[in-house]
């Protein structure tokens, strides 16, 4: 059952040092509140996975909190490269990293066979790459119906995930729309799930349209209400993207000095995400509010 | 700008959009290959079918997207699905005819790296990794391949095969049971097929470009059939529709 | 690219005698309508598969229509057995047939593993049941990754899916909300896909709300709209399930003789779903009708 | 009708409701299943998460379903997924307590058998078959069986194992690395249990039932370790919500 609470109680209740932590999301909902939260508790030791560790384990990994990192691709999108990782990676600053490295199919298929508890997935994909050479979890498994061989990956089950949806009841019934990603299998793998959202509803919503519930209630510990908590990252419906902040972070990581120095600014200079927006300010939110586009409801009916 | 009233990256753009057949269902990179398909859509192939590997099946996006998963590619999208359901009933199960891929370096049988520059173990450069790309060079029908021409991104072999292009051969790509493979690399000074050994050469120099400026840049010996084979030049209408409506800001296009 | 027709076009179109079939549709959404089409058709030699193949496939194995019936329930819901394919089985009337049998999970599972290209799925089922010792289809497979044996089962690709939704445009973009069951990977596995609707709506209906489309055009090949489609089993927000019916068929499947008498007057007896609803009475249809339950819209946002 | 205010029916019914803990995950099949599930929801177990093979989660039924896939299941549930992901997602995954199963024919190790009677080449009578009940008996945490108390209906040994119960013993079932396992046989005469060995015992009689009738009603030779320990009757409160409120027509219950 899950509990009704702040980003930092459920940061502080749910991750512990050496935990291996999923922060879901592909390009949508990045739930960039609770990593921030992450680094102010100081967390260290993480085994950060995500298919697209992208500014949120930039910061994470600049921050010192990461000891290793998971990923199918790692870079500023549409920007450029994460410079933080990659001095990480290639110089050691601010700690060394370890990593671990699938494509996005077979990240996403360790997810899905996590969620469904299954000892492996077998995937059409590495035959001719050079990543299994560097990677023990991707094997070739015998199709036992006389196919040959094809490569397969075992299942991946994180200590928590956190995820974000749109909105919630505060059980943390969720609905989702837009872009999910691998948010859904992200939070059915995890021992633990920290649910995010832009806004909690009545539970009656949810249950108007049972289809589009991602998460229910029983598969989430946290529940969260944590406006732009996605920012700079996008809720569809809600805000846009704010491309201004990805920009500024490819300035800002130019150098471990000025990433702290950015950290300082926005992470540990605010104890809350309700202050980071203040600090944004209130014409930067409005420039990325979309207009209104209703989907068409459906008719579920009502049978007695 | 060269002298002709186009960039070289624009003429890149123009002539990996001519790649696509009306119809056709594309796996969409962002940057170039967005443009290209955008590009396509609006001229010579109004039914091709934009997929994104964020999972959006015919996006119609209503602005130039910023990253993969931008919101304009969700609204007024077909469908929108699961990423590990994109990479399996989309792109696995073989509905995805063309994949558009870059990376760092490409090799001449087509096999690309966007992993990491020197040893994996002890890089020079850290890329961003395979992302979908991979799993795109694998189970597309055929992919494009686009990159700038010069000599450090066009090297022999490369340092890391992340996607598979024709591996050691087109016999190579065969047993291993792979998909489709690279149809063409399509680079600012020309556009390059690749023969019966799965090995490219250069079909057409675009108008502006020399033969002896693609083989300097060019990593291995390329063969040039014919000298005299020349890309068609973009249209006025080709290079206005980017100017004016994909790439205002120049993003992408905008310096040469 | 699909064509939009009527359900006898897309039926004499889309299936050959000797086909492998999948009406698809778990207890909601069941395409009658395109069933008695088949049986008017004259099909012969079918290998019809189905997870639960109930009165559809009751009626098409008494009309002689099937060779081989593969399935994992074959009951009449919430009623009793299945007369006329108990008949099949055992007496060999109206004609033998072949049967394979799985679990409702390893036919789901094969029919997953179809519309992904996989050549097999691994399932934690079996182990202990007999199943296994009777269907070369059941096999073992090693986890490549220490954890011993499991099961598995192959693809299951159809020749024709017949599926139905709530609503489609004119191309066969679906929506379909409710019970879904086996309906979406049924129809991406199947080499042909006959799409049978409620009603045909705008594209834009559809785009307005993609993450509730579950077939797209270009996986369509044959778009019918045909109201009432899959009565006596009901439709989501249009109509309830006609027990009576379910009842009805119970006593006339009873015998070969009264089947006959039943298909040639509900079947053989009408020529279109339009009669076959005029001589069902608007009465009967009045009745199933529930009261209206909206889902709660979503915004998706406009973007500019 | 007995001569208590209940049937031997509704005595199963509310035997099968105890069985379930309140915040139980249950998979729910229909008929009696159904019944013990929502009698259960209605007086002890208000947080019972009624989930059904069907694929809907949580379901809040206005009326009894008429079958497993009743828009009555949809219409307010909290969650609908495709039945694939039900099997694995949340059955496979180890998400469902307690799973409800009935058969033709149960065996002293809980084996169920709803596929044939006779060989399954040449059936006597063909069953409906496995459904879901196979994964169910594979991978709930618990299973419940619910079946009326006769001879053919319990024999030594089924025909055919359609859904594993101890198989040959409790060794047997975890070598077989399956979860779970029935935790109860529960009929209209008695509430049986499964021993060390996972043979299946008699914990309690019914009220009005005597060993002997559940001796000659049972294909093994049952042990009833005390003949006193007799089976709580039904409240008149269990009993009312049953007529009054889930099966007002008598649909499963009417007939004893």
């Amino acid at each position: 059952m899950s509990v009704l609470t702040t980003t930092a109680d459920a940061v502080s209740s749910a991750i512990d040092d050496g935990d291996t932590v999923y922060l879901a999301g592909f390009t949508h909902l990045i739930p960039f509140a609770s990593g921030h939260e992450m680094i102010r508790a100081g967390l260290r030791d993480l085994h950060l996975v995500r298919a697209t560790p992208d500014l949120v384990y930039d910061q994470l990994v600049a921050a010192g909190c990461a000891s290793k990192v998971t990923f199918s691709w790692a870079g500023n999108p549409g920007v450029g490269s994460l410079q933080a990782f990659r001095r990480a990676v290639e110089d050691g600053v601010p700690n060394e990293i370890e990593i671990e490295e699938y494509s996005h199919y077979g990240l996403t298929a360790r997810l899905a066979a996590g969620a469904r508890a299954l000892p492996f997935m077998p995937v059409r994909t590495y035959a001719g790459s050079d990543l299994p050479a560097h990677n023990d979890n991707i094997r070739r498994v015998e199709d036992p119906f006389g196919g040959g061989e094809l490569h397969a990956v075992p299942p991946l089950t994180p200590d928590v995930a956190v995820v974000r949806a749109q909105r919630a009841d505060e059980n943390g019934n969720a609905h989702l729309w837009g872009i999910s990603g691998e948010i859904a299998d992200a939070a059915m793998a995890a021992e633990t799930v920290v649910l995010s959202v832009e806004e909690l509803v009545d539970e009656s919503v949810i249950r108007s349209d049972p289809n589009r519930t991602t998460l229910t209630n029983r598969d989430v510990d946290y529940v969260v209400e944590e406006p732009y908590g996605s920012h700079p990252s996008y809720a569809q419906g809600y805000y846009d993207r704010d491309n201004d902040a990805y920009l500024e972070w490819a300035e800002a990581s130019a150098s471990h000095e000025s990433v702290e120095a950015w950290l300082d600014e926005w992470v540990y200079g605010v104890d809350s995400r309700r202050e980071y927006l203040e600090r944004l300010g209130a014409d930067r939110l409005l420039d990325l509010q979309p207009s209104t586009a209703y989907t068409t409801p459906a008719n579920m009916g009502r049978y007695r | 700008m060269t002298d002709a009233d186009y960039t070289a990256t624009e003429a890149m753009v123009v002539a990996a959009a001519r790649e696509l057949d009306d119809g056709d269902s594309v796996l969409v990179g962002v940057g170039v290959p967005n443009l290209a398909c955008n590009l396509a859509k609006r001229t010579h192939a109004p039914d091709l079918q934009m997929v994104y590997e964020s999972g959006t099946i015919d996006s119609n996006p209503s602005k130039l997207p910023l990253s993969i998963g931008d919101p304009v590619l969700a609204s007024g999208a077909l469908r929108v699905v699961p990423m590990f359901d994109g990479f399996t009933t989309y792109l696995q199960a073989g509905r995805i005819d063309v994949g558009f891929l870059g990376g760092a370096q490409i090799d001449r049988h087509g096999n690309i790296n966007s992993t990491v520059i020197g040893e994996y173990d002890d890089p020079v450069v850290r890329l961003p990794g395979s992302g979908g790309a991979c799993d795109i060079a694998s189970n597309a029908h055929r992919t494009i391949i686009i990159t700038p021409h010069e000599e450090r991104r066009l090297p022999a072999e490369v340092d890391f095969v992340t996607s598979p292009g024709y591996v050691g051969g087109r016999e190579g790509r065969a047993e291993l049971g792979l998909r489709g493979g690279p149809s063409a690399i399509i680079t600012d000074k020309a556009v390059l097929r690749f023969d019966d050994d799965g090995v490219a050469y250069v079909e057409t120099l675009h108008p502006d470009v020399s033969a002896d400026e693609v083989r300097a840049a060019t990593g291995w010996e390329v063969e040039i059939s014919d000298e005299s084979a020349r890309t068609a030049p973009p249209t006025p209408d080709e290079v206005a529709t980017i100017r004016d409506e994909l790439d205002p800001q120049g993003v992408y296009t905008g310096t040469d």
